[in-house]
């Protein structure tokens, strides 16, 4: 069986990666993608350790951030709609102002 | 052996994607790259023998998220390049910052190695044969001992749901 | 032998039979989907007091080989400013996903080539759901108004018929109680009865989802001739559109599949545990056999030699298959017990396959075509609604079947009743919602007259 | 009242905003269009999915033919008019030569007019099964219009065996008929009535009581009977809004006085109901044919009119019911040989004005659906 720290690994892998993106990209939704990219890092976390223990719990808890990550994108990609429609813009640094 | 093979594969694939998902300039380029990291960890969770994680990553995640990322993308013209990265500086410094976590953890995991289970205090894998089969498990914890949080998880989509409604609602008063 | 090639061969001996299965289905598939089309054009030609294809070999039947060859010729535009990228993963995705979902179906005892995974049918509906992604992706690269707008709303209908098929496909698995397809199937058996006499409100439902699912007629509107020219497809051409055009087919075939594993009871016999109905074992023999009396009657009277020919070769090789299927059958007392269920498995399935891809066929020469709102007001305030009752439904009975212990069948009357009879409430509120609604729309639209006026 | 601001650009999609900008759309339903029935393109100014405005360009068709008639002999005009609506030429043929006939105040012999009025008849039900035809597979049904054709191929036999043409028949001559009726007329036109009532029903089997069918067309392309009038809209469509208005029985021509047949017509106006008076009207003629196929008397087949045609100097205006409408012409004669002027009324050109009304506010799929139940031929819009 593998050892458990291949899948640490990766996961951390991809972690930074996803950090990476939400910091640099000015892109409001490529920040998103990188939130799920994250999300999904951490699932592989969850679903390593409850091979590794035999427990299914890490798997359940992985669903439930399946479900929040697309209640998340959901909501984020409205706000994007309604920020885009006033401001004609979607990139992160020109979301300064709190009422427009 | 398979194991590790089919793990490298899709590890593989899953990283290389994320990077290309993170540097592409079009969004649709990195809407695609990101469904393809999805699918990868997606065949992990099935070398991890978590099979009806396998498909409700698919479907949720490829199927439903996926898509919604790429209607918004299409509907809000976006393809079109922008200038995507803020300041030079701070791409630097974040990628100093990323590659000094990595080599820090990659280090530790090394180290742990040597360290009877991995440092993790686990006991050995159960071999794959011996697995209880995964949906009737994950359902007899699901409805079992964590019905209450399915409930909260329901509760928390349908506040989801009506939340986007109402923002990308197109109020027809609006000029 | 160095340990990488052991390791390789143990592989292969493990694994021969899926592998072989799986080549089998890329070979295969497209080849059946090439004359699913032909039979799509006789029947539809049949309707319509009319021959269909007739020119290309005897009766058209190598009509599909025509049309396979003239796709691989004819010349692969890409429209000038399109993402190179997408416009060529799209049909790539499209295709992929169908062939893949189809790894899980088992088309017989003996034949699938993912050898019972835990969440068999769940696997195929999750691989299918890639599809819409090839569709939209397709859409969007091929930077033309009309395909962006196809897309758009074939996405739309794709997801929210997803949605209906995924839980009326759900009271079938409350029935089976598990997902692994040799269970569901074995289950069918043991409960004496197919799984659609249970729920046949389930399987109505899983019905038109999965006409809406793959796109065809009543719901075609993504490539509704009439305005959107060719929908997400327009801009392909040549293989690229065969790509498209095979994933809508194969699409087709794993629903099929789907409905008839989960519904129609997979590949028992119709009546398996009554005996003194065994003479049904000796039907697909018989059938064989009049097919290739039916092709040499026909020999005779063909114009060009070649096409008797071929229709005597046509004849010889239904009369092999009738005389496989008799020597495997169990009259005979030869020890074939695995070949006999694999034969006759694979038989049955594909039969009650295609009479479900007939019901395909029959719908869309007969039916117009939906309107974008209407179909969308069907699917998200009649059917996913009705799917939900009907899962309550199903779960109730079950639950009086095995707590109280009253009778199965009677449970499950009554509670389809109660289906049905909510369906009508639903039908009925919609349709004085709907009326409500165009009545709307004529007053706004009066009203927009009027400030344009002058 | 232009709808559509002048500064609107030719190009195909041209997007004046994103579409979540929601701002006017302009699309082209060009002339090369699979369903507009022959080549008229339509700006159709959109938000989102639903038509605000729309705008017609026609004129692709127009070969001039009002301005030919004025040097062309009475005679040699009339080939011209069988072209003008290339489905119903027949019909054509009938008006004009009625309206010379009324010119040169010619009598028709009473076995022409019975012979005109069945040929008349037929052509009626041609028009109307190639309508159902092409208006079912707009919306989507694919089998109708091979059933209306093979219908249609019938009628298009009995034409050839007539008179030598299937489309453009040229089929009477001013006051009276060329050809004597061939020997088994009746026969062909008895045989084709009896089957044909089996085959409407099979269309009314496939269409009328189904359900899409009905949610496709019940409530779209409302036109009441004033707005009808109004716009000067004719025929099944005037008939379908409820205003009980039909030539054959309001100014008998032909010989419809001789024969009994109902109009049918419609309570609301919208394309359920333009289907339904059609179906109606196609039963009907069946009914004419039937009854005037009984009794063709003898006599001769052409008045005693000259080789020369000089009417007196004068004008008149006939019209009569075609299939797609009232179809008039009015024709002003200075003495000589040749018509001073011949003005044409089209039905189809004046119920596409009917168009842009019936459009507004709909999704661009029922677009398709109101230009097939206008049943406008480009042909006689454009002349």
């Amino acid at each position: 069986m593998m050892p458990i720290g291949h899948y640490l690994f990766l996961s951390l892998a991809l972690f930074l990666i996803g950090a990476i993106g939400v910091i640099t990209r000015r892109n409001v939704i490529i920040v998103l993608m990188s939130i799920e990219l994250i999300l999904n890092a951490v699932n592989i976390n969850l679903v390593a350790f409850s091979r590794y223990f035999g427990d299914v719990a890490g798997q359940v808890f992985a669903l439930f951030i399946i479900a929040a990550a697309a209640a998340e994108a959901a909501v984020g990609l409205g706000i994007i709609i309604a920020f885009f429609r006033n401001r004609e813009t979607v990139l992160a640094d020109e979301m300064d102002l709190l009422k427009w | 052996m398979l194991d590790s093979v089919i793990f490298y594969f899709f590890a593989s694939i899953a990283v290389v994607s994320a990077a290309l998902m993170v540097t592409r300039r079009n969004a649709i380029h990195s809407a695609v790259f990101l469904i393809t990291t999805l699918l990868a960890t997606a065949g992990i969770f099935l070398q991890l023998r978590a099979e009806f994680l396998f498909s409700s990553q698919i479907i949720l995640y490829v199927g439903g998220i996926m898509v919604l990322f790429i209607f918004v993308i299409m509907l809000v013209r976006l393809d079109v390049p922008l200038p995507q990265i803020r300041s030079r500086l701070q791409k630097w410094i974040a990628l100093f910052v990323a590659l000094a976590v990595g080599v820090e953890a990659g280090v530790v995991l090394l180290l742990a190695r040597k360290v009877p289970g991995q440092g993790l205090l686990i006991p050995n894998p159960a071999p794959a044969n011996q697995l209880h089969p995964n949906t009737e498990e994950l359902a007899r914890s699901l409805f079992g001992s964590y019905l209450l949080p399915f409930e909260i998880a329901s509760v928390l989509l349908l506040v989801a749901m009506v939340g986007a409604v109402v923002m990308a609602k197109n109020r027809t008063g609006a000029p | 032998m160095s340990p990488t090639l052991h390791s390789i061969v143990a592989f292969v001996q493990a694994w021969w039979v899926e592998l072989l299965c799986a080549l089998l289905i890329v070979l295969v598939v497209p080849l059946i989907a090439g004359y699913i089309v032909l039979v799509e054009r006789k029947v539809m030609a049949d309707m319509q007091a009319r021959l269909g294809p007739m020119r290309v070999g005897p009766h058209g039947l190598l009509q599909p080989i025509a049309d396979a060859l003239k796709l691989l010729i004819k010349e692969d535009l890409i429209p000038d400013n399109a993402d190179q990228f997408i416009f060529w993963l799209a049909p790539v995705l499209s295709m992929t996903a169908a062939l893949t979902s189809m790894g899980a179906v088992a088309f017989g005892p003996w034949f699938q080539v993912a050898r019972d995974i835990n969440i068999g049918l769940l696997f195929v509906v999750g691989v299918s759901a890639l599809g819409p992604l090839g569709i939209v992706l397709g859409g969007w690269a091929s930077n033309n108004h009309y395909s962006i707008i196809g897309a758009l709303r074939s996405t739309a209908q794709l997801i929210s018929y997803e949605t209906t098929a995924g839980f009326a496909l759900v009271s079938g698995f409350l029935l089976a109680g598990t997902l692994k397809v040799r269970t569901i199937v074995e289950n069918q058996r043991n409960d004496h009865a197919w799984y659609i006499f249970l729920a046949p409100v389930g399987f109505f439902i899983y019905l038109i989802a999965s006409i809406a699912e793959t796109n065809r007629a009543p719901f075609d509107l993504p490539e509704a001739e009439s305005e959107l020219v060719a929908g997400y497809m327009t801009e392909y051409s040549g293989f690229r559109w065969s790509l498209y055009f095979l994933a809508e087919y194969a699409n087709m075939i794993v629903v099929a599949s789907v409905g008839t594993t989960l519904f129609l009871g997979g590949w028992l016999r119709p009546f398996p545990n009554v005996h003194w109905l065994g003479w049904l074992d000796a039907a697909p023999a018989l059938l064989f056999a009049a097919v290739g009396a039916y092709c040499v009657f026909r020999a005779g009277k063909q114009p060009a030699r070649v096409q008797s020919l071929f229709m005597w070769a046509l004849a010889f090789a239904c009369f092999v298959v009738a005389a496989i299927f008799a020597l495997a059958s169990p009259f005979s007392h030869l020890p074939l017990e695995k070949m006999h269920d694999g034969l006759y498995g694979a038989f049955w399935f594909l039969l009650k396959d295609s009479a479900y891809i007939y019901i395909f066929m029959w719908l869309r020469f007969t039916l117009p075509r939906f309107r974008f709102d209407q179909l969308m007001r069907l699917g998200w305030h009649i059917l996913v609604p009705l799917a939900l009752i009907n899962v309550v439904d199903v779960s109730i009975a079950l639950a009086l079947s095995s707590e109280f212990g009253v009778n199965r069948w009677l449970a499950m009357v009554v509670t389809t009743a109660a289906t049905l009879g909510a369906a009508m409430l639903l039908v009925r509120w919609n349709d004085k919602y709907s009326a409500a609604a165009s009545a709307a729309l004529l007053t706004d639209s009066s009203v927009a007259e009027n400030s344009h006026a002058g | 009242m232009n709808i559509l601001a002048d500064t609107v650009h030719e190009n195909a999609a041209q997007k004046t905003e994103t579409v979540l900008g929601a701002d006017e759309l302009v699309i082209n339903m060009g002339p090369q269009h699979p369903s507009t029935h022959g080549v008229l393109r339509v700006k159709l100014k959109l938000d989102g999915e639903r038509v605000v405005g729309s705008e017609c360009v026609i004129g692709y068709v127009h070969r001039g033919v009002e301005k030919i008639a004025e040097n062309r002999t009475y005679q040699q005009f009339a080939p011209y008019v069988d072209r003008m609506d290339y489905v119903s030429a027949v019909s054509n043929g009938l008006g004009y030569c009625e309206a010379v006939e009324k010119l040169l105040v010619v009598e028709a012999p009473p076995r022409a007019r019975v012979i005109r009025t069945i040929l008349a008849e037929l052509q009626r039900i041609a028009s109307h099964l190639l309508w159902l035809g092409t208006h079912a597979l707009d919306i989507g049904t694919l089998t109708p219009l091979f059933y209306c054709m093979r219908e249609r191929e019938e009628i298009l036999k009995i034409f050839e065996k007539y008179c030598g043409a299937r489309l453009t028949t040229h089929a009477f001559r001013i006051g009276g008929l060329q050809y004597e009726a061939y020997d088994i007329l009746e026969k062909d036109v008895e045989r084709f009535c009896n089957s044909f009532e089996g085959r409407i029903q099979q269309y009314s089997d496939l269409l009328t009581s189904n359900s899409i069918w009905i949610g496709r067309t019940r409530n779209v392309g409302l036109l009441n009977s004033a707005d009808c009038i109004a716009l000067g809209a004719s025929g099944p469509i005037l008939r379908a809004s409820g205003v009980k208005w039909d030539l054959r029985k309001s100014m008998p021509y032909a010989a419809y006085d001789q024969y009994k047949f109902e109009i049918s017509v419609g309570m609301r106006g919208d394309t359920y109901d333009r289907y339904m008076v059609r179906l109606e009207e196609m039963r009907q003629s069946r009914l004419i044919c039937l009854q005037a196929i009984e009794n063709i008397p003898a006599g001769p087949i052409m008045a005693r009119v000259g080789r020369v045609l000089k009417p007196p100097a004068g004008e008149v205006y006939h019209a009569i019911e075609g299939p797609k409408g009232i179809l008039g012409y009015y024709i002003v004669s200075d003495g000589s040989i040749q018509p001073y002027r011949i003005r044409i009324r089209p039905p189809s050109f004046i119920n596409l004005q009917a168009l842009d009304k019936t459009i507004r506010g709909h999704l661009v799929t029922d677009v398709v659906a109101i230009i097939g139940t206008l049943d406008i031929v480009l042909g006689e819009v454009d002349r």
